[in-house]
């Protein structure tokens, strides 16, 4: 294993051992519904199976659909949070 | 013979100052050397474990971002369908 | 121990029990810094440093390779300044 991967098995143990992972987890969770992501995906959802057709759409192609949209709606401040969060 | 004595020791101490130069400037050279060396691979060393620790954790951090945009863009899917589905049977 | 070593131990001791060879020393180390010797020498430690690679470099090594470089550049101007310095 090189360094980089044992720095980042060090990390992501730490996060697990110390609870963080999870707090990490409410924290976007919360972070997310406070910035409207979660309404603006549910109404994408909608559009999309709108556009294709409740009989003709599963979760799967839904999901395939929003995806790309759900990422790049997470505002940059919550991911620089997480950042920080992460590295103290 | 008194001249020829003075210039011998003119010459002895000109050797001497020099001898004890060279002898200061090795040992202050080898002063600064080690400890240059030892401080500025310690530096080196810092420098890298902190640019290490920050890629980490980026690394990590989006990582983390992935698996939780994942599970939730899942549920958000799985839910507004089902919804959907129910208010259209409820319709029918 | 003959004249010439004899004369030499005196101008030690000399030295040393005055205070005047750490003094010399003192000068020494302040005239480097002041002409920018450390400051070359810790440019020639980097640039070792990155051509072997970090993980395999050694204090020593770095020791070895730099200490050429370090007599050579010790200005004349500062050797000259010790040796009047010692004279008197």
């Amino acid at each position: 294993m090189n360094k980089d991967a044992q720095m980042r098995a060090t990390i992501n143990q730490k996060l697990i051992e110390t609870g963080e992972r999870e707090r990490l987890k409410e924290l976007l969770r919360a972070k997310l519904i406070e910035c409207g992501w979660k309404d603006q995906l549910k109404a994408h959802c909608k559009d999309v199976i709108k556009e294709k057709g409740l009989e003709h759409v599963t979760v799967d192609d839904l999901v395939a659909e929003i995806t790309p949209k759900g990422r790049a709606l997470v505002p940059d401040s919550v991911k620089k949070e997480l950042l920080q969060r992460i590295r103290t | 013979e008194e001249e020829k004595q003075k210039q011998e020791r003119e010459r002895l101490i000109k050797q001497l100052s020099h001898s004890v130069g060279a002898e200061l400037t090795e040992e202050v050279i080898k002063e600064g050397v080690q400890e240059t060396s030892a401080s500025e691979l310690k530096y080196a060393l810092e420098r890298d474990r902190k640019a290490r620790i920050a890629r980490c954790s980026e690394e990590v951090c989006a990582d983390v971002m992935q698996l939780f945009l994942e599970e939730e863009i899942f549920q958000s899917a799985k839910e507004t369908l089902q919804e959907l589905q129910c208010f259209c049977k409820y319709l029918q």
